[in-house]
């Protein structure tokens, strides 16, 4: 590694100081994170659930919404997940509901982290006025209960796909507004956000080029994390039958089953336990980004 | 074995082989390296080095407040009046800690909790080592907060830290560590958090209550000046080790070992002629080394322009006369081995 | 501080304000409008009937003159009225509010609570196996969707084992002395409000435990040690302060989000909350209730807000204004 | 640097303030104004140093700042060869920005730690567009073997380099633009005692090879004495004393530079001089002192010293001072 300023003795030993600092290279991350079991292994699960979602519904064609069984048949070797109370398939259900799930999660996701990282960066970077100003509409979108936000929205325009993740964007985005906020506002007292004045960079170049790849880290963690809050948002809205009708999703399917679970559990159940898979294995991956970013924190 | 002569003083602290290790990434590195040292009493010690040396590891060790995990103290024993602190219960170390040691840390803002009053931290400190009620200790940390020149001090204990200045509040940490009387205070970086005019108040105070309370004082820092100012002798460390000790005056105008020589050196000074403009400054080529890939022999052989094969093999300390010693193989010509 | 403290109460106003407005834009971005709801509920209606209707509700004015008329009836605490219900949605949301707002907050000091001493524990011996179980812990609870593990909740100690009752507030015929309603109410209130709980606890023992490890490695509890405090000393004076606060901030900033899970939960539940009502407005179209119940939440939300900037000012003297 | 070359003013700053606004406690409460500088002047000749020494808070790194920019002026102006830069329209002030550049104080936070050191001294190249890829190269090359590193260090990052090479890869990158002028802020404060020495051999050698301008500001006097012509003094926002070299540690007028002088642990038992004591704390910039602002503190301090603030004077010939009071013996 680093060479010494050249001793003028003859050069016995290396001399280097000990370096307490993390490992800041991308690479050393990537190695950390690859070296994280529980992270590789929800990685994994959750390439799997990916693949369910592009390929399930070609592999197994049936129609979720086709009554194939007797009303609340408990699992058996024909329904391998038990029927609801209309004869549906819990299994081809939950193997259908992956696609629009995962399609929501992540849509959703982008536009929440594109609005949130945006406004607080801009916030940040300028503070003042415009901050706030950014500020106050933040707490102002975070006082309103996200759910019943997002319920008033799709009530009053229509639960049309785009209207949904629209809704879910809209009510979720004021915590990565804020996360970035504070990242940049830790980052813009570092010196070399004024060293890079000093050299006459422009702001826009400073944001994106020096303030940001430092604000990253912390910033990747929230987006993955942000995946899976996202699901069970979702989820929830479609327990509450305010996603597209002509949609099967896990969460609907939960919905629907809300009179009978009493005398079919498996109904909920199921769907249930493929949200908290999902989810579980995203966490799982944000755990793995926070140990590999902060190697020093581990466990926390 | 090197120290043997520490014996004959009284000392009020005698430390000897203190060794402390860290786990770092599970390679176990060594921080501090069979120091030894004895302080007299009502005597001021000043422990220098640049950062990493170990200096600040001493004091922590010395009261066994070592972070661990990751460090441990691997060896050694600190005798405070022939009482061994590294076998004693965590009880009875609690009991030296503040009461018969005391410390006091480089950051005054950090150092204080922000979320009590100065009284309340002072009190509280004044309850545990006393038996007193309530009332009294508070007029005691009144007392305790004149001692240390604060003006009105009866507004100023219903304050928060953050409402007071750095030198303000390194006074009411020295107040703290005073509540007992304790025969040692060990004073890690004490000003160097400070503006200079402040940093000599805050020396003048120590020097005061040194001489009434006959307290000794172990000075922990990396300015010279600060020791030129203080301290009665000196301990150079460097990457862990002891490397030289002496009186103030010794190590001043006799150094012996290049690390310190070349410290001297390199550390500019006011000049009242004021030579030198510009002129190039001897400097210590390199670094400090890296404590996690040691390489054997003289840890600052890679930065010493006369070593020789010889410091390939780490130099023992070699005793030069009472309470002088100099771990470099250039004074082994002919002397006390 | 006064001054700060009215200020903040202020500000408080102006999003309540905000708050309004956002109503009435979504209430004229619906399509058709109350008029068209009513006649529906009737069945249908003859266009004279509609635009009589319409005068006498003052639709037919410009945008801005309603608005300020609807600002006006708000501030008045008018919300509207509903058709469906018959009854002014003030009424109806001080009938459903209060259940839920009981639900929220005591899920919340639970999880507060129990959360933070989970937290400061396992911080104490980070690599023992009660530090394994927070994290555990927190990874379950953040991927368990609420309304399902209310479901769960219920199937294991309602149906399984009947400890708790499934269904509603209050049993039927209610006890005859007020003790036994109160207890009564407590037991129906056992399971949703552990349900909802158990989620947050989860998250803030994980917080409360990475804020305690920060507090432990500072400068002043060093310093505290260095003083020979007592370790009980060290940990519940010094340190629980701090790392508590941290759970506060954050337990303020969420009020929102445990406010719309305890909607789910009263869903999953049939308790007499706003969630129910907000369903069945949704799928009754009764706009009034759905921003009724918008403008409730959120107005609690700006109120608990502002309780806890003054908790956290209390806690924390480094902060001087509370903007 | 000696008399024989022309002296020529490179930088006039003039009645330079800075006001801070800071957040206010509620809307009905003032906004609290921090005086960071309040009124400073003075010049400094082509390839002179002008040392500025003072404690925290006295607003000598707010000076320095405010001078590139960095922190918007409230007042005064600041010429560079001539040229008001307050006037200046923003395509000349970037090409100006090239000739003036800065060093900080902490090798640590001043680095980028995504970037590796060759980007982060070949950034100022790309910012200005300077060049093509292989100019820019050799460029780069030629700074790291200037500031005394290694070509192959071009690559490692930061926290692979200690805290004196951290501060050579900030030098290159000051130099890159080929600066006239550079504000050396606290460049070796942070520095262990044998590192400080390497980075201001540097300095000097860049110095008289360049032929640079510095304006090295430091609160180490014995620092302000190896390296600077030229010394101000600041207490509180303003200037208290500004004299040559020689002149102001020979003849220090000002009671608080003579303060400053005896507090300073001087390492060497030769010189003891009368020790004057500073009683108490740098008063808060907020709430200054009425008239002199020194007067808290002062020993000298009458009736006067609070009425009305002393303004700088030509005492004697180039030994300027704001005091009312003839406080030395010479």
């Amino acid at each position: 590694m680093t060479q010494p300023n050249k001793p003028n003795s003859d050069q016995i030993f290396s001399s280097e100081e000990i370096t307490s600092e993390p490992d800041v290279k991308w690479q050393d991350t990537f190695h950390l994170f690859c070296a994280n079991r529980a992270a590789l292994l929800g990685l994994t699960f959750v390439c799997l659930f990916v693949l369910v979602g592009i390929f399930g519904p070609i592999v197994i064609p049936a129609d979720p919404f086709e009554m194939v069984a007797m009303p609340l048949m408990s699992p058996n070797g024909q329904t391998l997940f038990g029927s609801d109370y209309l004869g549906r398939d819990v299994f081809v259900g939950i193997i259908h509901g992956a696609r629009p799930t995962m399609i929501i999660a992540v849509t959703a996701t982008l536009v929440t982290v594109l609005i949130g990282i945006t406004i607080g960066a801009i916030a940040g970077f300028y503070g003042g006025m415009v901050d706030n100003v950014l500020m106050r509409i933040t707490e102002f979108f975070q006082v309103l209960p996200p759910l019943v936000f997002a319920m008033v929205i799709v009530a009053v325009f229509s639960s049309h796909i785009v209207v949904v993740i629209l809704a879910i964007a809209i009510t979720t985005w004021p915590t990565e507004a804020r996360l970035t906020r504070a990242e940049f506002l830790k980052i813009k007292e570092n010196e070399y956000v004024t060293a890079s004045r000093a050299i006459g960079d422009r702001n826009f170049r400073i944001i994106t080029k020096i303030i940001l790849p430092n604000a990253m880290p912390p910033l990747m963690i929230a987006i993955t994390l942000r995946v899976g809050i996202t699901v069970i948002y979702e989820a929830a809205l479609s327990f509450l039958g305010l996603t597209d009708p002509d949609v099967i999703t896990w969460g609907k399917m939960i919905g629907q089953s809300r009179d009978f679970f009493f005398e079919a559990w498996w109904t909920v159940t199921f769907p249930g336990v493929a949200i908290l898979l999902v989810v579980l294995c995203i966490a799982l991956i944000g755990d793995g980004l926070n140990d590999a970013f902060n190697p020093k924190l581990r466990g926390r | 074995m090197d120290d043997s002569l520490e014996t004959k003083e009284d000392a009020v602290l005698r430390v000897m082989n203190l060794s402390v290790d860290f786990d770092v990434k599970g390679n176990n590195v060594s921080i501090l390296s069979k120091v030894n040292f004895g302080l007299g009493l009502g005597e001021t010690l000043g422990i220098v080095g640049e950062s990493g040396c170990g200096k600040s590891m001493t004091a922590l060790a010395l009261l066994r407040m070592v972070p661990s995990p990751p460090g441990k103290i691997s060896d050694g024993e600190v005798l405070l009046n022939n009482l061994d602190l590294m076998t004693l219960s965590q009880k009875e170390i609690k009991k030296i800690r503040g009461k018969e040691i005391s410390m006091i840390f480089q950051e005054p803002m950090t150092s204080l909790n922000p979320v009590f009053t100065v009284g309340n931290q002072l009190v509280e400190t004044i309850l545990e080592h006393k038996d007193l009620s309530r009332a009294d200790a508070l007029k005691e940390a009144i007392e305790l907060l004149r001692l240390v020149q604060i003006p009105a001090p009866e507004q100023r204990i219903k304050e928060y830290p953050h409402q007071l200045s750095g030198g303000m509040r390194q006074r009411i940490m020295i107040a703290m560590a005073l509540v007992c009387e304790p025969k040692v205070l060990i004073a890690d970086e004490p000003t160097t958090a400070l503006d200079v005019t402040v940093q000599a108040q805050i020396f003048d105070l120590l020097k005061e209550i040194q001489a009434k309370t006959q307290m000794s004082i172990i000075l922990i820092t990396h300015d010279f000046g600060a020791i030129t100012e203080m301290a009665d002798r000196v301990i150079v460390m460097y990457a862990g080790y002891k490397v030289e000790e002496g009186t103030l005056d010794e190590i001043r105008n006799s150094p012996l070992h290049p690390y310190t020589q070349g410290l001297l050196r390199s550390m500019l000074v006011i000049k009242p002629d004021s030579s030198g403009f510009k002129m190039p400054l001897p400097e210590i080529p390199g670094s400090v080394p890296d404590l996690l890939n040691r390489q054997p022999g003289c840890p600052f052989g890679p930065r010493c322009s006369q070593a020789t094969v010889k410091c390939r093999s780490m130099p023992p300390n070699f005793n030069l006369g009472f309470k002088r010693s100099v771990k470099c193989w250039l004074v082994d010509n002919g002397r006390v081995e | 501080m006064k001054q700060a403290i009215f200020q903040r109460i202020f500000l408080g106003i102006v999003m309540i304000t905000a708050v309004i407005i956002l109503n009435f834009f979504l209430l004229h971005a619906a399509p058709g409008d109350v008029v068209d709801a009513m006649l529906a509920e009737g069945g249908g209606g003859d266009p004279e009937l509609a635009a009589r209707l319409r005068a006498s509700y003052g639709l037919d004015e410009a945008t801005h003159i309603q608005l300020i008329k609807y600002l006006g009836q708000v501030f008045r605490g008018d919300l509207g009225y509903s058709f469906y219900y018959d009854q002014s949605v003030t009424e109806l949301l001080l009938g459903h509010l209060p259940t839920t707002l009981m639900l929220t907050i005591s899920a919340l000091i639970l999880a507060v609570v129990f959360g933070t001493l989970f937290g400061v524990y396992a911080a104490l011996k980070p690599k023992g196996i009660f530090s394994n179980f927070v994290t555990v812990l927190s990874l379950f609870g953040y991927a368990t969707p609420v309304f399902w593990l209310g479901m769960i909740i219920l199937l294991v100690f309602a149906l399984y084992l009947p400890l708790f009752p499934a269904f509603g507030i209050r049993s039927l015929p209610e006890p005859e002395h007020a003790v036994g309603r109160i207890l009564d109410i407590i037991h129906h209130l056992v399971l949703p409000t552990f349900t909802l709980a158990i989620l947050y606890l989860a998250s803030y023992s994980r917080i409360s435990r990475a804020s305690m490890l920060d507090v432990l490695g500072s400068d002043y509890i060093r310093t505290a040690r260095a003083k020979g405090l007592s370790e009980t000393k060290v940990i519940f004076k010094h340190s629980l302060k701090n790392a508590a606060m941290p759970v506060v901030t954050l337990a303020g900033l969420q009020l929102a989000q445990v406010f719309s899970g305890a909607i789910l939960v009263e869903t999953v539940f049939s308790l007499p909350g706003v969630g129910p009502l907000l369903y069945e407005s949704i799928v009754r179209r009764d706009f009034p209730v759905i921003l009724g119940v918008l403008f409730g939440a959120a107005s609690t939300t700006i109120i608990a807000n502002i309780i806890t900037d003054l908790i956290y000012k209390y806690m924390d003297p480094r902060i001087q204004s509370i903007t | 640097m000696s008399e024989s070359k022309k002296k020529q003013t490179l930088l006039k700053v003039d009645k330079l303030k800075v006001h801070f606004e800071l957040k206010r406690e509620s809307w009905f409460s003032d906004k609290p104004v921090v005086h960071a500088v309040d009124g400073v002047s003075f010049d400094i000749n082509l390839g002179q140093t002008l040392g500025l020494v003072g404690e925290s808070g006295c607003g000598k790194t707010t000076t320095g700042r405010a001078i590139l920019g960095l922190v918007k002026s409230t007042e005064g102006t600041i010429s560079f060869e001539g040229t008001n830069l307050g006037l200046v329209p923003p395509k000349k002030m970037l090409q100006l920005r090239q000739r003036m550049q800065i060093i900080f104080q902490d090798p640590y936070s001043a680095l980028n730690p995504r970037q590796t050191a060759g980007d982060l001294v070949l950034d100022p190249l790309l910012v200005h567009n300077i060049g093509n890829s292989k100019e820019r190269q050799e460029r780069v090359d030629e700074l790291f073997s200037l500031v005394g590193l290694q070509k192959n260090q071009q690559l490692l990052y930061p926290h692979q380099f200690s805290g004196g090479q951290r501060q050579r890869i900030c030098i290159a990158r000051a130099l890159a633009l080929k600066p006239d002028f550079i504000v050396c802020d606290e460049p070796v404060s942070a520095l262990d005692v044998a590192i400080q020495a390497q980075i201001l051999n540097l300095l000097c050698k860049l110095q008289d090879e360049l032929n640079l301008t510095f304006l090295f500001i430091s609160h180490d006097l014995a620092v302000i004495q190896h390296v600077c012509d030229e010394i101000a003094v600041m207490y509180l926002g303003v200037i208290v004393e500004k004299a040559s070299r020689l002149e102001l540690f020979d003849n220090p007028r000002h009671p608080y530079t003579r303060a400053l002088l005896s507090a300073v642990l001087s390492g060497s038992p030769d010189i003891k001089v009368d020790r004057i004591r500073l009683e108490g704390d740098i008063p808060n910039p907020i709430n200054k002192p009425t008239g002199c602002r020194f007067r808290t503190r002062c020993s000298f301090a009458k009736e006067i010293c609070s009425e009305m603030e002393p303004v700088l004077e030509e005492k004697s010939v180039g030994h300027w001072e704001a005091c009312h009071f003839q406080t030395t013996s010479n």
